[in-house]
């Protein structure tokens, strides 16, 4: 376990066989690389979607051709139980979580964000309010809200994301409370304010743009990440998106009842999917965490 | 422990404050769902809050049904017609005893994890394990589940599903249901306590506390373990509901996350609810225990306000 | 016993690794450093110039990547001397060719199981600290009398609860903090700022420490405050005769305290000198460095105004390699014709009196004592 | 070597807790069936159930004062033996002597009688009972007791079918507090019959243990426990069924039927229900109320395909709407064939011509309908042949919007709202097979069964004349008279009636599965035990 340090030449010239004991940051950069590398995948396939650049008709079955495995000629990626091409449905079944998921994503930022810089800037009455509303919100379970919602309401998938947004905001109320009394702690905004800069400058312009921006960044990839997989979950109990629309999700139900019989793959790939978009979030939010942390304290 | 009698009182203060706090929990969330079974267009569970009183003004509705919940009257399944609370209580019971086994088995793993990734040490053997958390808590839950199903059967020629009659020595299944509840908790739990634990370990105390020679964790356990782990238990236990729903319908655990599917499925209002209600109850009822341990436990606790 | 060496402090070279640069920052170069037993030594120098990686070294609790490299340090205890980097050689390559950048290659783990041999009953009884930030150095979920009556069950011989809660209670009264009873019962954040300091030196001086390496341990405190917590520590010390090792910026301090002085510049010493001599302004030698702290220090008393004179220019940034003299940008004397050798240079230690030695090309005439550090 | 180490470790985890169960397993399991359904049954009582899992249940508790065997024909069952008055209007039963309620532990055993069954069939009547059988005694003007074991019905009309509403399950009086029935009476959770097995325990337990009535009037049954284990996940419950943890299942997922049949060990006994499966139409689309359009709907689905490619040819396509088990069933009239040319050609006859999309539109209107199905249970083929019928449909040019509801919303879309184009579901019908309700304009309506508003004075006097019919030729040719205008008129797509397949293990000997009554005579079935019993 020895680690090598070894410093940069002066002069700039490499010599060969160097080896750098730089892994966090490599890592870090690795994971927001990742992030973005999915993102921009991600709206490839919601563009292509969009513009019908696909290589089959996601409905169109072959019922011929059902259950094909993995690396059968014309369905590289097999056929589902109906007979659909695999790839086709996979790039599709983004459409369901992008607009949906970043509705979600957008509702629980704009709560998170009021509710956070006020707690954080007014503490006091102000603070345990929110304090309050984000316990009430986080003690009951998001999907039994969703499956009281789905008995009462009978909501469509949009309107659970929406709930799913509406729920989603107390984590990043409380980090930017924390945050923001932090820096209110610190004496910034006396500083700010004796500077001459007006108040909504320094709320909206320092506080929020400058010092919480990352905030935002990770809590939008967690919650994206968990609109997929409470998508993945309602579908599972009969409530996501509904055939023959595809959605990840649906498709990774509908293709488990495959699974037991060891036809794994039409529930393995959309899993698969899940699995790495999910991951790259994550990797994404938690590189950016450290970078950002990094910054506040070098 | 040893508290100091000047310091009980503001501990007793802080509990009190804690305690109308739970209390003011309990029915903001007796509001939410009351207000959800009133503005519902389906007529069944609109009754449901309303039919009570004889006036039908909202306000003593809502008392009505407020008073009948506390006594315990969750109302009649529209299923069976059984009480609601004789289906929610045994069902409550395995759910919270799948959800000990499952936090107490993730603990267990993430704690030791966590401080490897904190103190750097055995990098070789807790780097690959927490990957194959982390890939496992980004799958989907039953597709996990059913994974474990089939490389049970398939490989290890055993069927770990609770059927009826393993209920009472569920081993098997219970510890597939813990792998597939427990790798999320663990994930998150090694990550929040290595970060926790790495912070307090560079906190000046600590080093102050080598510094003289003590023992380096009889110092750095109760912030950098104690207090997180409460903190992940109390809060992660929402969460932990919410995906049990998912793995008892695959597992076949008999527990309320099972229940209340069925009884969405069947637009049992009553039993939802009730169910709703129970979860809602545990959660805020854990938030209180564990602010009442951090408050004994954080002497500073006491001294700070949100 | 009085008059021999204590601790000390060979050749250390501490090093950071800054990854985003891929350089490294020097924290010490070669630092030579012998405390006395029962004496007092004060490390003085500009923020960032060493003196508490050095002090933190001889504890043993430099965190960071490599950390230290290379060095000796000794410690003198009644049962014989301690080698407290020994083994160092083992978990440390340097590898430096002149057409090869500077690569080291250390075995962290290793290290630090190695300290934690090399450390044995040494933390707290051999040497003990106090550091400059009480309130934060104290375990804040445990009441203040608690960490003393730990420290005492774990450093003497008194392993019974209740006597050493009463030893406890002495130790609080001794250093005025009562009554001791209600002081014990305090937690951390009950106390202001010099109670807990003087809960600090009960706890840290309950268990008898040979030697005390105090870390600024009145920088955070009221000017009223300090010079009480001062005397406090030098008739604690007086008292019970324990060798200090204090670090500080305060010339005043340090003049009052310490019998010796060594100045910190930029991870190396460049005077080490008995105080008084040294820290007057009177014509004895000096390092212009030195001559600059005292220049910028104000006086009380004065027989004539004088202006303060600010040191010009920033310390040189301790990363990447430095050749000649470390002070040679801001020196004054390093102009004209010395200017050459100052740049190009590093300069020995000169003795220019018995106990008094510094690393400055004035002083060429004075016998030259050593030549240290990887750098030179 | 360390996932070898970890492999081991687990491996001996599970055969310890393997051991455990075998040994436990081996203990308990002595005359057991354990049989698996998908999904809890609601209740256990015969007047409020109505699920299929209930009433499956509710088999092995109760009995009718008769019961109808497999080819429908009428045998006794409480009661001995009746006559009918020559007008037909009145049934005398003669019951049994030697049928007693079910009695716990302590309880002497009471004795059936003809109080339970005026008592069954006036809180039928009751109009507070709840209960989906109730139309079985709107035709019973007035039923009474002769002796304690003479019981006379009098009808309302004479009616030749009407002893099968005699099937009916007599609930015991002296268990029921009140004259009516409904979901929150204590019998409903403690229910007792007078059928081979009693229940143990509750209905809201985990699992629902039956044990074995030593004084049931056909014999005391061989099994000495059935137990009803519930399931939330279906692909569980076949693997269960694999792996030993049950031994039967009343319906194999039609998936499932090849990897079973291989099975050397298992049983396959299939059966044929009285139902089947068709698309209805709202015939208030004014699209839809076109005879030419439904029938061109009809004929663009290949309907053998999708019986062959999902359902292993496991049924059989029908023509109109009797199930084909049934005797009202008409065999001359032959299934609609698959013919895209002859709809297609028939869709312009109507006035509709390509648009741009390749869809077919007329006026300016594109041919667009909604198609609802439920996806409660069975999800998967429902999902697979209303996918299907969407392909078929779009290759004439006919675009179908699906939207899958969960049962409770697709019966409120369908049945309450009629917020449809075309729906996909099924009719399950009794030996009655009476289809008077799904197709007289008299059951337009909310919650009426002639959901599609289909209206056709032909029918509605077909179906009143039925009615009246006495005689079962009569009603029989009326009946296939019936049948053919439906099938013409197409307000379904009739598609198929499919063989069910119910699956047991070796150990479970003896079995006969009734059609549509599946444990009607659990009483002769057998469990014998083997050694190996919980190895796959």
């Amino acid at each position: 376990m020895r680690t090598r340090y070894v410093e940069r030449n002066l002069d700039g010239a490499q010599s060969a066989g160097q080896s750098f004991s730089q892994t966090r940051r490599w890592w870090d950069t690795a994971g927001i690389a990742f992030g973005v590398l999915v993102f921009f995948v991600l709206t490839l396939a919601f563009t292509a979607s969009q513009f019908g650049w696909l290589p089959y008709d996601p409905d169109q079955a072959d019922l011929d051709l059902i259950l094909a495995p993995l690396g059968s000629p014309g369905h590289i990626l097999g056929t589902d139980f109906f007979g659909r091409d695999l790839a086709t449905r996979l790039i599709v079944g983004v459409n369901a979580y992008f607009l949906p998921a970043l509705g979600a994503v957008a509702v629980s930022l704009t709560i998170g964000a009021t509710l956070g810089l006020a707690a954080g800037f007014r503490g006091g009455p102000v603070g345990l309010a929110t304090h309050y509303t984000c316990t009430l919100v986080e003690a009951i379970p998001r999907l039994l809200l969703v499956l009281f919602a789905v008995t009462v309401y009978q909501p469509d998938i949009y309107h659970i994301m929406l709930i799913i947004g509406l729920t989603g905001f107390p984590g990043l109320a409380t980090r930017l409370r924390l945050r923001i009394r932090h820096l209110r702690e610190q004496s910034f905004f006396e500083s700010a304010l004796a500077s001459g800069v007006s108040l909504q400058t320094i709320l909206f312009k320092h506080l929020l743009w400058h010092h919480c921006r990352p905030l935002f960044l990770i809590h939008a990839s967690q919650a994206m990440g968990e609109a997929i997989l409470f998508e993945t979950s309602l579908s599972y109990l009969g409530f996501g998106v509904q055939e023959p629309t595809p959605s990840w999700g649906n498709m990774v139900q509908t293709g488990s009842d495959y699974l037991l019989q060891g036809n794994f793959w039409p529930s393995t790939l959309p899993a698969a999917a899940i699995a790495i978009t999910l991951i790259a979030f994550y990797l994404f939010a938690d590189a950016f965490e450290r970078r950002a942390q990094d910054r506040q304290n070098p | 422990m040893r508290i100091k009698r000047s310091a009980i009182r503001p501990i007793a203060r802080t509990l009190a404050k804690e305690l109308a706090f739970t209390f003011a929990l309990l029915v903001g969330i007796s509001v939410v769902v009351y207000a959800m079974l009133v503005t519902a267009p389906n007529s069944h569970s609109a009754d449901l809050a309303t039919a009570r009183p004889a006036e039908q003004t909202a306000t003593p509705a809502y008392f009505h049904w407020l008073a009948g919940l506390v006594q315990g009257d969750l109302g009649n399944t529209s299923r069976s017609g059984g009480l609601v609370a004789d289906e929610l209580i045994p069902a409550a019971g395995h759910t919270l005893f799948l959800i000990a086994c499952a936090m107490s088995a993730s603990l267990l793993v993430a704690v030791p994890l966590a401080v490897c990734a904190a103190t750097k040490r055995f990098n070789g053997l807790s780097r690959p394990l927490l990957i194959t958390l982390y890939l496992s808590s980004a799958l989907p839950s039953f597709w996990l589940a059913y994974a474990a199903i089939f490389v049970s059967t398939h490989y290890l020629d055993y069927f770990p599903v609770v059927d009826g009659t393993n209920i009472d020595w569920p081993i098997t299944a219970l510890a597939t249901a813990i792998l597939v509840l427990g790798s999320g908790l663990a994930t998150t739990a090694a990550r929040e306590l290595s970060s926790e634990l790495t912070r307090v370990l560079s906190q000046e105390y600590v080093t102050a506390a080598v510094a003289k020679g003590a023992c380096l964790w009889r110092h750095a356990y109760v912030e950098g373990l104690l207090l997180p782990i409460l903190e992940i238990a109390a809060t992660r236990l929402s969460h932990v509901i919410g995906a049990c729903v998912i793995v008892e319908q695959v597992l076949n655990w008999p527990g309320l996350g099972r229940l209340v599917w069925q009884a969405a499925q069947e637009r049992d209002t009553h039993l939802v609810m009730g169910a709703v209600l129970a979860c809602a109850l545990f959660v805020a009822l854990a938030h209180l225990l564990h602010r009442t341990l951090h408050v004994l436990m954080n002497p500073r606790a006491s001294h700070m306000g949100y | 016993m009085k008059g021999s060496p204590h601790l000390e402090i060979e050749n250390l070279q501490a090093y950071f690794y800054a990854s985003a640069d891929r350089t490294f920052v020097r924290a010490v170069t070669g630092v030579d450093l012998c405390v006395m037993r029962g004496e007092t030594l004060a490390l003085i120098g500009e923020s960032g110039s060493g003196k508490s990686v050095t002090a933190l070294s001889a504890l043993g609790l430099l965190k960071g990547d490599p950390g230290i490299v290379a060095g000796r340090i000794c410690l003198h205890t009644d049962e014989g001397p301690r080698e407290l980097l020994a083994g160092l050689d083992r978990c440390v390559t340097i590898e430096r060719t002149p057409e090869r950048p500077l690569s080291i290659s250390k075995n962290g783990p290793a290290w630090d199981r190695q300290q934690k041999r090399n450390f044995v009953g040494v933390r707290g009884k051999e040497i003990a600290a106090i550091f400059q930030n009480p309130r934060t150095a104290f375990n804040p979920y445990l009441m203040v009398g608690e960490q003393i009556v730990e420290n005492i069950r774990l450093h003497t011989p008194t392993k019974l609860y209740q006597e050493a809660y009463d030893q406890a209670l002495y130790w609080l009264e001794r250093v005025g903090l009562e009554p001791a009873a209600e002081r014990f019962d305090n937690f951390p954040y009950g106390l202001s700022g010099g109670m807990c300091q003087r809960a600090m030196l009960a706890m840290t001086l309950a268990a008898e420490p040979a030697l005390l390496i105090a870390d600024e341990p009145t920088t955070g405190l009221d000017a009223t405050l300090r010079t009480a917590i001062l005397e406090l520590l030098a008739e604690l010390q007086r008292n019970l005769g324990f060798t200090l090792l204090m670090i500080s910026h305060d010339l005043h301090v340090v003049r009052r305290l310490a019998q010796r002085v060594a100045v910190f510049y930029n991870g190396v010493i460049v005077e080490r000198g008995p105080s008084l001599a040294m820290l007057s302004a009177n014509d004895i030698p000096k390092h212009p460095y030195t001559q600059a702290l005292l220049d910028a220090q104000p006086v009380r008393v004065s027989p004539k105004p004088r202006r303060l004179i600010a040191l010009q220019g920033d310390v040189p940034s301790p990363i990447g390699e430095a050749a000649g003299c470390r002070f040679a940008p801001r020196c004054t004397h390093a102009k004209g014709i010395n200017a050459k050798r100052c740049e190009h240079e590093s300069p020995p230690f000169f003795q220019v009196s018995s106990d008094h030695q510094l690393a400055c090309w004035l002083y060429t005439d004075s016998k030259e004592v050593s030549v240290r550090g990887v750098d030179a | 070597m360390k996932p070898t180490l970890l492999k081991s470790i687990v491996l001996v985890c599970l055969l310890a807790a393997q051991a455990f169960a075998i040994v436990s397993a081996a203990e308990s399991l002595k005359g057991t069936l354990r049989y698996g359904e998908y999904g809890r049954p609601a209740t256990l009582d015969p007047i409020t159930s109505s699920d299929g899992v209930s009433l499956r249940a509710v088999e092995l508790m109760f009995d009718g004062l008769v019961s109808i065997a497999e080819h429908q024909e009428i045998i006794p069952a409480l009661a001995e033996r009746w006559t009918v008055s020559n007008d037909g209007a009145v049934y005398t039963f003669q019951l049994r002597k030697d049928v007693t309620w079910h009695a716990s532990a302590g309880e002497t055993l009471k004795r059936f009688s003809a109080d339970d069954v005026v008592f069954t069939y006036r809180l039928m009547a009751n109009p507070k009972t709840q209960g989906s059988l109730k139309a079985r005694v709107a035709l019973i003007k007035e039923v009474k007791k002769i002796d304690d074991a003479t019981v006379q019905f009098t009808l309302s009309q004479p009616s030749s079918n009407a002893l099968a509403l005699f099937s009916l399950k007599i609930v015991p009086k002296h268990k029921i507090a009140r004259d009516f029935l409904t979901r929150d009476d204590s019998f409903v959770q403690h229910p007792i019959g007078t059928g081979p097995f009693m229940l143990a325990g509750s209905p809201a337990d985990r699992e629902i243990v039956f044990v074995a009535n030593p004084h049931y009037f056909r014999g005391a049954p061989k099994l000495a426990r059935v137990i009803l284990k519930p399931f939330s996940d279906q692909n569980i419950l076949q693997q269960a069924f694999k792996f030993n943890s049950i031994d039967m299942i009343a319906s194999v997922a039609p998936r499932d039927l090849q990897e079973l049949q291989a099975n050397p060990r298992i049983h396959l006994a299939p059966y044929n229900t009285l139902s089947y499966s068709f698309l209805g139409f709202n015939l208030r689309n004014p699209i839809l109320a076109d005879k030419n359009v439904r029938r061109a709907l009809s004929l663009a689905v290949n309907r053998p395909e999708i019986l062959r490619s999902f359902f292993n040819n496991q049924g059989l396509l029908i023509s109109g709407p009797f199930p084909p088990g049934s005797w009202a069933y008409n065999l001359d009239v032959q299934p609609l064939t698959f013919a895209p040319d002859e709809a297609a050609g028939l869709l312009k006859k109507a006035g509709f011509s390509a648009g741009s999309d390749g869809i077919l539109a007329r006026a300016g209107q594109r041919l667009h309908l909604r198609l609802r199905a439920p996806i409660a249970k069975e999800n998967e083929s429902t999902k697979r042949v209303v996918l299907a019928y969407q392909n078929y449909l779009k290759k004439i040019g006919v675009e179908i919007k699906i939207d899958f509801l969960e049962l409770q919303a697709w019966n409120d879309a369908v049945f309450n709202r009629n917020n449809f184009d075309i729906m996909f579901g099924s009719w399950s019908f009794d030996d009655a097979a009476d289809i008077s309700t799904l197709f007289h304009s008299a059951d337009i309506g909310p919650w009426k069964n002639n959901f599609g508003a289909y209206r056709n004075e032909k029918v509605d006097k077909l179906i009143n004349e039925a009615k009246a019919a006495i005689d079962l030729n009569q009603r029989r040719a009326i009946y296939q008279q019936l049948h053919q205008l439906l099938a013409e008129d197409a307000p379904y797509t009739f598609l198929w009636t499919l063989t069910d397949y119910a699956a047991y293990t070796d150990r479970i000997h003896d079995v006969k599965i009734h059609p549509f009554r599946f444990f009607a005579d659990v009483h002769t079935w057998d469990a014998i035990e083997k050694n190996d019993a919980n190895k796959p």
